[in-house]
């Protein structure tokens, strides 16, 4: 889904950039807050961001001046909360433009809008829903990461059919995101599966750092599971 | 006293306890060797010795000072003591053998001239100059140890940690690193903390042995008196080195006149069997006269 | 598993170009402005004259076989081409041009659309070619030295350091592990091989998260602390050439104000 | 002939010639080892033998056919031939032990039990049962080690193919581990090619020597006719196993009557020495009698 590089006209390039560069300022800061405290968690996040790229290198061609893949931003943000996803979708973002021409760097703030904000946030917010409903764990996180990555999809349709208007701005975005939809939409069913297997895990071996580090996501699933036991 | 640990204990989160209330202290300018089974926590124990991995319980003191866990703290003691691990690995990472070699003088802040000179000696050291340029994940395992000691070695610590410094490494590679750390210590006092499953190596080599068993010390000592007690070796799936093993079998099954301090080493053993065959013939000239 | 393969090369040429000794402010310096011309011209010519020059110094100056370089241009062209195709045939409604008979529906395709589909792919083309330029002729450490000095916060460019290491570290973890499998008869029939890639997925994070811990654990055993040093003296960027380069620039961004109304179609 | 190379060469991507020009041959239920000094192209010979590698030139031939490159054709060597690794982290992916083991037999389409019954018999002989349920990689590095080598022996192949399977393991576990290489091999004719720097190791192991040097074989043939080649031994890096050694020295300095074959394993010394100082005591018998 990432808007290859060259894609975007002016000025809607230099907008993404003005709106994301702000949320990704306030991440840095409680990223550099976090890992102060915890130096041991840096290996953890590295990681994370690691994985989110190499998620979304497992790409399929779908026509629409990108491609489909997983996002992996939807589980670092129920692990991490949206603010350090958003960073760390960041820097990974400007991995896959270097280092697989993979999204572009003038197109880093639209992606980064797509990828790194709208997705972690929806995922976020699910999860903390899903929680509050009592929902078991694991439907929950997949909720989360299945829309969190269906949402970056539906911004990245958004921002092309703005940049690009048919006749309507309605049709545009209509005919790109039913492109998308094709692909993406068993795409997202299973990276949310996947993400199940891998938040368990993380809090079966991750679960005392993660739990110390106090980032609010886990703690509520952590409670919850403890609450089912 | 450079390092002295306390009762110190260590369970890993799995609930695995791999060390168990091992009290010891380590001098300065010693070679000392830890030996044990697969398992028994050697690992563990030295990443301990680094402040890689805190106690569950006891206390590491450096230098007679409780070891702190801040980040200043722990560098100054890498500073001080090197570490290379058992898996090459895990230890490098760097696009070139050089510019791995060169990450700890760098960190050490040294200006680039001196950096590059220590990187230059040190894969001299290891016979590994010619590799210089060679991304690291693009030798063979053991050209990936020698690397590893090297970027340690550039370093100049006080003191180097070697987790099976010697596993994989061919006979040559193994005497001439084993020769390298006794002159680094005879001749700059280096202190040398080294485990190990190589006991054969091991008289060549310490001053000082220590055994670990699952978890526990168990024992500890010069080398010769350790392997004297073969039960004990046997007992913890351990073996005495071969030349000692021959004697062994020697002694009794053959019921020869062993001297009852087992030869380690093939200088010994050479100096064992000349005096047996020395006193042989006395004995049986004593008989043919009488 | 071949992207994978595709970053690793591109990260060798970037240390091993005939152009890895010069300074990378300079390249850096090169590949942005021709970047940003290229995205900010309304015309095609400025980006075409971007391709070209970019693309000769890839090839020419720092000695990138162009059989690499193809693969690299190859997949985002195609999957560009066909974008740009889409728009031109859906997103044009001002000025019918000529009608087509597609799946037996007559079709009206309008000039501005087709405009803007060439207009997209060649900006696409000068853009990516500058950012291929950057990536193939310097290296990431590099990179993120400059970043560190131009006072970008050091958590982010320790981090990224982090990432870009571990993007290694997975890669080869995913490759061995991958022969592993196969070793032992993995992937032989449909069945086994969704599990065994299922198996591959679920512990390649967790082998990850494992190699990545020990090797901080190295790091951190050799005196590191977040600061990022590279034995190479970053060579000082020759005024000269970055005098040349702004003539350059500033050459491009008036033939891009000189050719605002030239249209292919 | 189970596997026979012919003129086989290996140039890596980055030029380096690892292999030049090899040929030689494998019987079956041969326990062959391979021996040579770090970087002397072992792993990369191991890895064409199952098709890893594919030779820049020469052929490599498995059951005197050609080996294709088809996944079928692989699929069917791997079935035969099991491979363990130098580095058991390259080998080891599933999030338990015992699944981890279990993976080969269920490739190879077993039913549920007999797997189960594969796999904690192939822990049990090397020891790890009770770690069945730990995730692999919170094992030590030795521990990892037998891991590997149950997964390849849970599914009962024709052949094995090891790099150096002993390095790291502690000598209860490798002389486990040898001898239960050589009762698989006498009993069910199993066929055994080995990489290994353990000089002492192969002549208790082998039955066929090979040595590499830089790429090239320099001599094969039976353990202890090489090993009586000291000069060969020492030109490459390499050294005779120390029982040997001790051999040499008390021959060349002491100029003691030590039989030209020179003893390699502990009961061959033992025997020596007993001869020696029979044969001592018999001439000072006889010079004291005239
Ligand atoms: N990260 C970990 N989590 C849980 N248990 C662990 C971990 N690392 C090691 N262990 C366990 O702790 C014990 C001691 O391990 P350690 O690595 O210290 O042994 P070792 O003496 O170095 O063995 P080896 O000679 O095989 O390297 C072992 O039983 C091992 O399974
Ligand atoms: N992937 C690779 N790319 C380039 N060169 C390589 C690669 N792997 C190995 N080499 C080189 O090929 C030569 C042979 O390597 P190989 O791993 O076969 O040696 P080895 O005999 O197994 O050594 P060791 O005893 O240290 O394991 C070495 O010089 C090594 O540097
Ligand atoms: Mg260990
Ligand atoms: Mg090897």
């Amino acid at each position: 889904m990432h808007i290859m590089e060259g894609f975007l006209p002016h000025p809607w390039w230099e907008i993404w950039f003005a709106v994301s560069i702000i949320v990704v300022i306030l991440g840095i800061y409680k990223l550099k807050k976090l890992t102060e405290k915890f130096p041991e968690a840096k290996p953890l996040l590295a990681v994370m961001g690691a994985f989110v790229f190499v998620l979304s290198a497992l790409k399929l061609p779908s026509v629409t001046g990108s491609c489909s893949h997983p996002t992996g931003s939807g589980l670092a943000a129920v692990v991490l909360g949206p603010a350090i996803a958003s960073v760390l979708s960041a820097i990974v973002l400007l991995f896959q433009a270097l280092l697989l021409a993979h999204g572009g760097l003038t197109t880093l703030g639209a992606n980064i809008f797509s990828m790194g904000i709208v997705g972690p946030v929806v995922g976020y917010v699910l999860w903390v829903v899903s929680k509050k409903a009592r929902l078991p764990t694991s439907v929950g996180v997949f909720i989360a990461v299945a829309l969190a990555d269906l949402s970056t999809y539906v911004t990245t349709s958004l921002q092309l059919a703005l940049a690009f208007p048919s006749t309507s701005f309605m049709d545009s975005f209509i005919t790109f995101g039913s492109i998308f939809a094709i692909t993406q939409i068993p795409l997202a069913i299973g990276e949310g599966i996947l993400a199940i297997f891998l938040f368990d895990f993380l809090v079966k071996y991750k679960g005392k750092l993660l739990s110390a580090m106090n980032v609010i996501g886990l703690r509520v699933g952590l409670q919850s599971q403890e609450a089912s036991k | 006293m450079l390092f002295r640990l306390e009762n110190l204990s260590h369970q890993y989160s799995d609930g695995t306890i791999a060390l168990d209330n091992i009290s010891l202290s380590f001098s300065k300018g010693e070679r000392i060797a830890l030996l044990g089974p697969n398992g028994s926590g050697k690992t563990t124990l030295l990443l301990h010795l680094i402040g890689i991995l805190k106690p569950t319980s006891g206390k590491v003191y450096f230098e007679d000072k409780p070891l702190e866990y801040t980040p200043k703290a722990l560098l100054e003691l890498r500073r001080r003591v090197g570490f290379v691990f058992q898996d090459p690995n895990d230890q490098l990472f760097a696009p070139t053998v050089k510019q791995d070699v060169a990450f700890g003088p760098l960190n050490l802040g040294q200006p680039a001239d001196q950096v590059r000179k220590a990187v230059d000696e040190a894969l001299k050291l290891v016979g590994m100059s010619e590799y210089a340029e060679k991304p690291p994940h693009f030798l063979s395992f053991g050209q990936k140890k020698r690397v590893a000691l090297a970027g340690v070695l550039a370093m100049k610590p006080d003191a180097i940690i070697l987790d099976e410094p010697t596993s994989n490494l061919d006979p040559r590679g193994t005497s001439e690193i084993l020769h390298l750390l006794l002159r680094l210590n005879k001749e700059l006092g280096l202190t040398l903390i080294l485990a190990t499953h190589d006991v054969d190596m091991v008289p060549l080599f310490a001053n000082k042995l220590y055994i670990l068993n699952k978890g526990k010390l168990v024992s500890e000592g010069a080398p010769a008196e350790l392997f004297s007690d073969t039960e004990l070796i046997r007992s913890i799936n351990l073996r005495s080195p071969r030349i000692t093993h021959l004697f062994e079998v020697l002694k009794k099954e053959d019921k020869l006149p062993i001297n009852p301090r087992l030869p380690l080493t093939i200088s010994e053993a050479r100096k064992e069997i000349l005096r047996l065959l020395e006193s042989e013939t006395g004995e049986k000239k004593k008989r043919t006269r009488t | 598993m071949s992207h994978f393969n595709l970053s690793a090369e591109i990260d060798r040429y970037a240390y091993t170009n005939a152009l890895s000794k010069n300074s990378p402010v300079t390249k850096l310096f090169f590949a942005l402005s021709l970047l940003l011309i290229s995205v900010l011209s309304p015309s095609p010519v400025v980006p075409i004259t971007v391709f070209l020059t970019t693309t000769v110094m890839i090839l020419l100056c720092a000695k990138i076989p162009w059989r690499f370089y193809l693969r690299l241009l190859w997949y985002p062209t195609v999957i560009v081409a066909l974008t740009c195709v889409i728009i031109a045939l859906f997103f044009g409604y001002l000025e019918p041009l000529t009608e087509v008979n597609l799946l037996g529906l007559r079709w009206t395709i309008f000039r501005d659309g087709v405009a803007t589909g060439f207009t997209t792919f060649f900006r696409v083309a000068g853009a990516l070619s500058s950012q291929f330029f950057l990536v193939l002729t310097t290296p990431m450490t590099s990179i993120l030295l400059i970043l560190r000095k131009a006072r970008v916060p050091k958590i982010i460019v320790e981090m990224s350091l982090l990432i870009y290491r571990y993007i290694f570290v997975f890669i080869e973890v995913m490759e061995t592990m991958h022969i592993a499998q196969e070793l032992r008869l993995g992937y032989s029939g449909l069945l086994k091989k969704l599990r065994s890639l299922s198996m591959l997925i679920g512990n390649l994070f967790i082998r990850t998260l494992d190699q990545g811990e020990r090797t901080f654990t190295a790091m951190s055993a050799r005196g590191y602390d977040g600061n990022i040093r590279v034995l190479e003296d970053v060579p000082k960027p020759n005024n000269a050439a970055l005098a040349g380069i702004m003539f350059f620039a500033v050459a491009l961004a008036i033939v891009a104000y000189l050719t605002v109304n030239i249209r292919i179609v």
